[in-house]
Order: C-alpha cells, then structure tokens, then sequence
C-alpha cells in the first residue's frame, strides 16, 4: 500500500473518530458514537497492519495479551470502580506512546536524528511517562490502595521545581548530543513527577484529573505522531487532546471550580479534621417510624449521594421502591449533577438496579417538584443539598445549585454520623426543624425499612 | 515534473503536521460543546480510548531493525496499547449499555 | 521566505478565519469576529507577496482598482439592498477562483499536467463559473433588475440536462487530451447553467439562494487550492464551503422549508395569481381614528414586515413611535424571525432608525406581550401574522410559528390591498372582527398618522 | 536522510490537501451551530468575504511567464477577488455596526 493510500484511510479512520465524539455527547447516540469511533480504531490498525514490514511474533503476541487483559478488565469491572479503570487504561495509553517514541530513539541507533524529531520525542517521552504514574496515583486513590485524602508535604514546591529544572536541563543535553542517558533521564523524573502532581488532590476531584491525564494522553500521541510522521496518530491524538480539554472545562464547571483549584489547592484535605464543629441538636428517627410516614406519603423523592455508592444500596433502594409504589406513592429520584464521585454515577448505578430512566430527575426537575412533595429521602448524600451553598456567602460551595430538600415537607437523612461529605463542611440541614437524621449504613438501614413496611 | 509551474516543492512532514494538528484541535474543541453531565464520565472514557490510537505507532514499531531493546521496548508499547484500546471501548460500551432508554415515544426520530 | 515558513503563516490566517467565524455568531462578539477575520485575510495577503515574484504593475492595478470598486459599493449601499450586494460580492468571488485556474491551465502552455490538477481545474472553473453567473442573477432578482417571480418554462429540466451532459463530456475530453477548447467549453456551459439555476427560483428565495452559492464559492477557492497547492486557499475555502453548507440549513429551517424546496418547486410562483379569492368583508379605518386608539392606548406592539422595507417607512415608524411615548404609551416592536426578506431584515432597518435595541422582541417574547396588548399595528406584515399557519392544516404555510397578532385587543393593518404576501396566499385576519385595515403605503399612512395624532 | 528509519518518503500535495480540507470542513461545520436568525445576514456577508481568499491565488496568478492571456485572465482575477474580499469585510462591518449595543449591564462580561 503507497503511503499516500495509506494517509487517505487513515483519514478516514480519523473521521469516524470524530464522528464517534460527536455522538457520544448526545444521551441518545452516545452508544452508536462509541462503536463507530472503535471501527475507525479498527480500521486503523488494520490499514497499519497491511504489508507491514513487522516482526507478526511480537505484534501478534502483543496485541493478543494487551486484548486479553483490557477486556477481561473490561468485563470483570464493577460499576462503581469504572473511574479507576478508565484511569489506569489511561496510564496505558500513556506509556505506549512513550516506548514508541523510544523505540524510534534506539532504532535510529546512534545516527542523527534532526532537531525536530529529537523535540518530539522528548516531548512523547515526557508526556506519556507522566500520564502513566499520575494515571496510576488516581488509580490508586479512587480504588482506595492509597488515602484518597489529599497528600502534602513541606516543601513540595520546591521539590516540583527541582524536578523540572532537572527535566529542562537534560531535554537540552538530549538535543544537543542526542545523548541516550539523557532520554532516560527524562523519562525516570517524569515518572515521578506524575505521582508529585497527582498525589496532593483530593481523591474525589480524580474523574477531572482523569480527563486531562486523558487529554495529556492524547497530546503524547500526537507527539508520537510527529516522531513517526504519522498522520493517523496526528490526528486522533489532537482530537482526544483538544476535546479532553473542554471535557475537564465542563466537569469543573459542573462541580462549580476552577481548574487551578482543583490541581493545586488540596481541596478536601480538611474533610476527615473538621468534622461536626458547629451543629447543635439533631432530631432522629427509627426505621419503623419512617416506615410509616413513607407509606402514608403521597409523593417521595429519594435523593441518593455517594453514600449509596459506598454502601452499594441501589439495589435495595430499589426494592423500597418497588413496595411503596405497590401501595400507590409516587416515587422519583433527584439527581444532582455532581452526586457522587464521578459524572452520571447516580445515574450509572440506579440503571444497574434497573431504575426506570423517567423516575430519574434532574436538578430543577426536582428542584420543581419538591415543593410538592410529602417526604424527601436523603440516602447518603450531603454536600449536594446543604443550604449554605445557598444561603451562606462565607461557604466554600456557595453557589453551587443544590437540590432543595428543605422546601419538602419533611426531611429523613440517612447516612452513619454527622461527619460531613467530599467538600469537609458542615451541613445545617441535619439541625433544621422538620429534618429527622437515621445513622446507620445506607444499605441496613434500607433493610430495615423494607421489612417495617411489610409491617405497616 | 515541469508540468506544474506552481507546485516547485511540497511541504516538510513536521509543518504538515502541524497543520494537521491545529485543525484537528479546533475540531476536537468545537465537537464538544453541551455535554450533559450525566454523559461525562462515557465521554471521558470514549476519548480516551481514542486517545489509544497510539497502537499504530507500536505495531510499527514493532518493525524489522530494533534490536534487542527496541523490540522489548515495541512489546510493551503493542500491549500497554491495546489494553487502552480494548479495555476503553469495551467499557464504554458497558457503562452506556445501563442507560436505560426512556419509553417509547422519545424513541422515534 | 521558505514554502514552510509561508504555509505556517498561512496556518495562522486560517486561524484568524476559524476564531472570526466563531464570533461572527453570537451578538455581542459578531463584529470583532469579522475584523479578526479581515485581519486573518490582510496576513494572507501580505505573506504571500513577500518575496512575490509576481507582476507588480498588474497585481497593483488589480488590487486599487478592486478595493475602490469594493470599498465604494459597500460603503454607498443602502441598507435595504445590501442582500444583492453580497451576492454580487459572491459572484466576483467565484469568478476569480475560476480565473486563477485558467491563468494556472495557460501558464502550463501545453505541457501535460497530472490528473488531479486538471482534474481541479476542471472543478474550480465550473463552481467558480456557476457562481457567478447565479449570483449575478440573485443580485438582478432583488435589485428588481429581472422579476423577482420564479421564472419557469416548458422543457427546463431537459435543457439543464442536456448542459450537464455537456459539460460532463467536455470534462472528460478535457481530461484526456487536456485541450483549451475544451475548459473554455466547460466554463461557458457552467455560466449558462448559473443563469438557469437560479431563474427559477422566487426573488424571496434569494437569501438562502446566496448562502448556498457562497458556500459553493468557498468551494471553487478549496478547487482552486488544489491546483496551485495552497493551504490558505484550502483551508479557506473548505471553510466557508462547509459552514456556508450549515448556514443555507439554518436559513431554510427558519423558514420553514427544505432547501430542495427552494431550489426546486418554484415556491411564489402563485404570489400574484392567486390573489385575494377567498375573503369576505372587511372593516377599514382612517389614519385620525386609528390615531385616537394609539393614544389613548397604554401598550402598542408594532409588526414590521416586508412592506415597511418598500415603503422605506422605518424612520416615519420612530418617529409615530416617539410621539406615543410622549404621551406615556409603552411602544414595542415585535420581530418574527423570517419578517422581510432577509433574515435581520427588520432588525437592520429598524436599527438604521435608531429604533433602540430592547424594544425589539423577538417571537416568544412578543406572543407573551399581545395578550397584554391593546393595539398592535401590522406594517406591512402579512404571512408572519397568518393565522391559517396555526389553525389551518391545509395551509401551505401550516406549522410556522406566527406572531399571534389576534390575542391583542385591537388590530390594525396598514397594507396598500387585500394582495397576499410572500407566500401567496390569504389571510383571514383580514376579515376577522376586530381587525381594521387601513390601506396605503406604509411611509404614507404612518406620515398621516404622525400629523393626526399631534391633533389629538 | 539516513537519520530517519520511518519516513521514508513524504505524503504528496493532493493527498495533503484532502487531509486538510477535510478536517478545514469538519471545523467549518461545527463552527455555526446555533446562529440566531438576526445574525444569518452578516454571518453569510462575512464568511462570503473569507471565501474570498482565492485572492491569494489571484495575487500568485501574475506571477512571471504567464503571457498575454494568462495576464490577462490574472489581473481580472485580482480585481474581483480583491472586491469581493474588501467590499465583503467592509459591508459587513456596516452592518454589525448597525445592530445597537443593549444598555450597559449586559456589556459586561
Ligand atoms: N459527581 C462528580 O463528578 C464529583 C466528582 C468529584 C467531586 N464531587 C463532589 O462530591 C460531592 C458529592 O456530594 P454528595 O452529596 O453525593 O456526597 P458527599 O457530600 O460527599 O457526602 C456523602 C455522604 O455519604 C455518607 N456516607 C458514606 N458512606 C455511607 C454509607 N455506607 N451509608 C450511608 N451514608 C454514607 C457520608 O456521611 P457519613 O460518613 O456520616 O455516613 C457523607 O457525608 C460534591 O461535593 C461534589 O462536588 C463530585
Ligand atoms: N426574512 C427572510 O429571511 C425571508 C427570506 C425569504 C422569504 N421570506 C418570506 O417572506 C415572508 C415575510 O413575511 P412578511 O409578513 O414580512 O411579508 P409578506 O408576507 O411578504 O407580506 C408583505 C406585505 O407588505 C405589503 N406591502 C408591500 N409594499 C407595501 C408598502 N409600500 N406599504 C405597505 N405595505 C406594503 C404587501 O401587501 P400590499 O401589496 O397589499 O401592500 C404584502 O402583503 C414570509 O413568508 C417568509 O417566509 C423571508
């Protein structure tokens, strides 16, 4: 195949990448977007493969052990650690075109290479070897092998510095004697500097910093892509690069910071040390008592937060449902935008539990259908409907749209203590006037419930 | 070629590439717009197998001539990439596969 | 300066282009969009004359004397017809990317050249060709040089088939023996085929008419990048060819109507013909009643349409406008998105009155005022303002979205007959009660108005 | 070049030129997505007077050796691209400007 053909069919790969990206932005097409853009991936394996001049042991090796571990992975994956997944085949990504640019570096063994071939692969190398240590930090945090609390140490701006410094000094060497310790020098400390950058963030804030090690990834192929002059590579890589940017620019915008925020402010570091501080009295219930008022209510909302991921109770809150729609009360689930630790978690798990999707509510959906509402079910969530966000200027969420629970006629909030959630403040909500708290783990206490309204 | 007055040399790799790139970027800037958070994390996870794109440099690499380092170095690259590849289409595809459609109706056009 | 170093400075220009674009569609960024692309345009022209070797007398001449002959045509036009001007704009456009083409053809002075390039030539000559001529017939249309009615007659599609298959084997021939006969051939063809597209298309139409053929004049400059392997031209050209594309989509479906729809059915052709048939009585008024009714009203909402452009009325509209405020009446003016005929038509004219910004409403807004409304005064409007698009499905205009003009308490419409609009048909809020009718030219009536109502 | 295993050779200008119109078109379509009716006018005045970059190619048209014809062809090909590009900005800054400011609040930001 002439390199020209070649160029064309990659092309076309690349356009069903973008048209891939297009539809996953859309509820409806999201899937078909997602099959699309893997035939063009397809697609571009198979024109590289065609008359290739490779070693078919290596390749064939290879592609079979990296098909098998992905998709076992794949496929073995619970909801819930889908985020760590897609963080460590992230860190893959990474890596590959680091040791592709690498191989290109030692295959050249020893003759000159021009001044912008060098550029580029310095700049893969450092790329790539930074998204995988950083993708393998959010890894670790989100799968709770490491404290997912942020991590800080004395002088660890210096220390980042020393390190760049360290990478910029042996990037010159490398361009000016094409030195090969010089290469691995850099790939060595850009290694560590991807744990430096990441370990210091809030294990929470990892679905924003996964998408943009995942635009990073991105931009390392596309460094690739200038190594090898490969257009495909080009191209694919400037695509994930530059929509990998927006994405983190929504996600943050959806979790109401900034980005800077999120990388360099150890947002979170005080959530286990402030704990219930201020407070006051807290009125509570007992499993039969909500019992009764929920199968005397008329319309319920549940609104779920990370605590029924972390006690994986979408099942059982499903259940709950199931008998109070049997005895006609109307239930619905408010979803706020940022329940949970990642986007679209709420949604993700309540769809495992076979929730109908139209019982899923949205912000002012619910927002709307609250006033109207005779019981509200607080399961686990807290930052997502504390009032200061709303009425306390001096709060670190102020401003951020919560759900408003306390516009419901009464308020049960279950989650195991007062602790407070990922943003480490307090919630008036549990001392309010008409808001009943039951401490216990999301999922027994739904038990519970279930089998108190068999008694009701 | 004197048939072509105009067209006396072509453009280096690296400035196509460039071009190249910058387009692609503008594209990948205006594709995504409007995401509704719920769609975040699918996105994130379908850009990112994308970004796995990389395995066309590992197969190449994977080519004659690369000595001992070289190939050990292509082996790597080839299976880091293709967990990339499969894993991240495979789990998109399952995480927008517990989306539930809504009923019918919404369904037509 | 290098053939690099020229295509990364065109890269930049293509940028200005893409960012202008970008801003040209929202308000409050549109006019710094098109400087940053006139800027982008500048770049493009000043790169590529450093070290030109280029005819300096030529290109020097050519370049004064296109920028006075621009330059004074944009500055002198009136606002109403500076839709034909763009066409007319456009049509120079296509033109010139065919005559770069042609000179590239000449230049090779019977060498062979390869396949692409005639192959692009082919290309370039005849979208450029079409478009000029096309445009040139949209400019004639709306400057009321030729009716502005769809010209049909027997035989049409057999004679543009006929020229398609002419043009298709002088292609052919043209690629085979590359003889200069036959590219002047093509060309010809492609002018008379120009011409026939667009005769038959209503004077109404032209809007969209002229987005397409921009879009396809972007087209012939992508062409005609092709063939002296220019990026700029490329990129600028798929550029506009592709965003024209969307435009053309965009104007159709504001209208209400397909593009084939307008290419093809000869849409108005009835405009004249079926005239006021159906009908029944209707009540009149005079300018001294209806001055009485204004002032004495608290809410006006006034409904431009394509009449107050003939009759060149937006200046008389401010001042009654100003004279009802005078004396404490609210004055709005209700815009319907496809009012004139071009979209933003009222709004440009109104705005050329000085008529400040936040009166105009646009389509929601306006129908949430008429029910609060006491007099609302139809200028020259008809189709907007059509009931039978609400209530009647037989209507060749059902499903437009209308300015529901009957919801306010009186009705007045200033128009010079019971003649219908664009669309060619009638309208029963002519005989409704409620609705007065005051026939004149608008400047006229609203004139008389002016001068009753300082008598009030 | 011996220094470079994996380019062999360089793509040639056609197919180049596909590659780049092709992701130029992508961002051209995305770019006008939601346009409000009031901005069609201009936005088509505008984009018309980009597509009067073919100027660039009039400009390189008068370049040496093209005869009586090719001159010819050249200067009239400068002439109307050099309208279309000037009268094309110019009328559609008229045009924006006519559009007038709201008050002061929403100028902010
Ligand atoms: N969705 C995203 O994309 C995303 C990403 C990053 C960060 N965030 C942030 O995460 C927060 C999400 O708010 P949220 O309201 O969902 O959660 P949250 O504010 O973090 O609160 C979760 C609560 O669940 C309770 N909990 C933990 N385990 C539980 C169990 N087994 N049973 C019952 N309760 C349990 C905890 O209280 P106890 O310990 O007392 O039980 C905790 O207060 C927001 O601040 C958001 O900005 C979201
Ligand atoms: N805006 C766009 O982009 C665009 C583009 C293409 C087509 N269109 C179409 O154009 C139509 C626009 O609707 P419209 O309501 O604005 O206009 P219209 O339906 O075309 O009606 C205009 C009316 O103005 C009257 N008129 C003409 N000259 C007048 C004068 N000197 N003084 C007073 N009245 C005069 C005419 O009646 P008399 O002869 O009785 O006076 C005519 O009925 C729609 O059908 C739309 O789809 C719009």
């Amino acid at each position: 195949m002439s390199i020209d053909t070649r160029a064309l069919l990659y092309l076309v790969a690349a356009v069903a990448f973008v048209l891939g990206l297009k539809r996953l932005g859309s509820p409806r097409t999201a899937r078909s977007g997602n099959t699309i853009a893997a035939g063009g991936m397809l697609m571009a394996v198979i024109v590289t493969l065609v008359d290739a001049d490779v070693s078919w042991t290596i390749l064939g090796s290879g592609l079979a052990v990296g098909a098998i571990l992905g998709g076992t992975a794949a496929i073995r994956v619970q909801m819930t650690s889908m985020p760590q997944l897609v963080a460590a085949f992230n860190g893959f990504g990474g890596i590959a075109s680091a040791l592709v640019a690498g191989a290109e570096f030692v295959k050249a063994d020893g003759l000159e290479l021009p001044t912008e071939t060098i550029f580029t692969i310095i700049l893969s190398v450092l790329i790539g070897a930074i998204t995988f240590t950083g993708s393998f930090v959010a890894y670790a945090k989100l799968q709770g092998l490491i404290g997912g609390s942020p991590i800080t140490y004395p002088g660890q701006k210096m220390v980042n510095g020393l390190l760049a410094v360290g990478i910029i000094t042996a990037a010159v060497i490398a361009q000016i004697s094409q030195d090969p310790l010089a290469f691995w020098l850099i790939g060595a400390v850009a290694l560590v500097l991807g744990v430096l950058a990441v370990i210091p963030i809030g294990g929470a804030d990892m679905p924003v910093v996964i998408a943009l090690l995942n635009s990073l990834s991105g931009m390392a192929a596309a460094a690739t892509g200038f190594v090898i002059s490969n257009s495909a590579l080009i191209i694919g890589g400037a695509l994930v690069g530059a929509s990998g940017l927006i994405l983190t620019k929504l996600m943050t915008e959806a979790m109401n910071r900034t980005l800077s925020n999120v990388l360099f402010s150890g947002f979170g570091a005080t959530s286990t040390s402030s704990a219930a501080a201020t407070g006051g009295d807290v009125t509570t219930t007992t499993p039969e008592d909500l019992a009764i008022a929920l199968a005397y209510a008329s319309q319920v909302v549940v609104v779920p937060g990370y605590g029924l991921a972390v006690a994986q109770a979408q099942h059982a809150v499903r259940e709950v449902a199931t008998l109070l729609e049997a005895r006609g009360v109307k239930v619905a689930y408010g979803i706020h935008p940022v329940a949970g630790r990642m986007p679209g978690h709420m949604n993700v798990l309540l769809a495992e539990a076979d929730v109908p999707y139209d019982q899923l509510l949205d912000l002012d959906q619910t927002n709307n259908l609250l006033p109207r509402t005779d019981v509200v079910l607080v399961l686990g969530a807290n930052d997502v409907v504390n009032p200061s966000a709303r009425d306390d200027e001096g709060s670190p969420i102020y401003g951020m749209p919560i759900l408003e629970v306390d516009h419901a006629a009464t308020v049960i909030v279950v989650k195991r203590s007062l602790s407070p959630g990922f943003a480490g403040i307090d919630n008036p909500l549990f001392y309010r006037e008409g808001t009943r708290m039951l401490f216990a783990d999301a999922k027994q206490a739904l038990t519970a419930l279930g089998s108190a309204l068999e008694d009701v | 070629m004197p048939g072509i007055p105009l067209t006396p040399d072509v453009l280096s790799p690296v400035v196509v590439g460039i071009i190249v790139f910058v387009l692609a970027a503008f594209v990948g800037l205006e594709l995504i717009s409007k995401v509704p958070p719920t769609l975040h994390t699918p996105l994130m996870s379908g850009s990112n197998a994308i970004s796995g794109i990389t395995v066309v440099g590992a197969i190449i690499a994977t080519g004659a001539g690369s000595g001992t380092l070289g190939s050990v170095l292509a082996f790597v690259a080839v299976v880091s990439a293709t967990i990339n590849v499969v894993g991240g289409f495979l789990v998109t595809d399952r995480m927008l596969g517990m989306f539930r459609k809504p009923k019918r109706p919404e369904d037509t056009k």
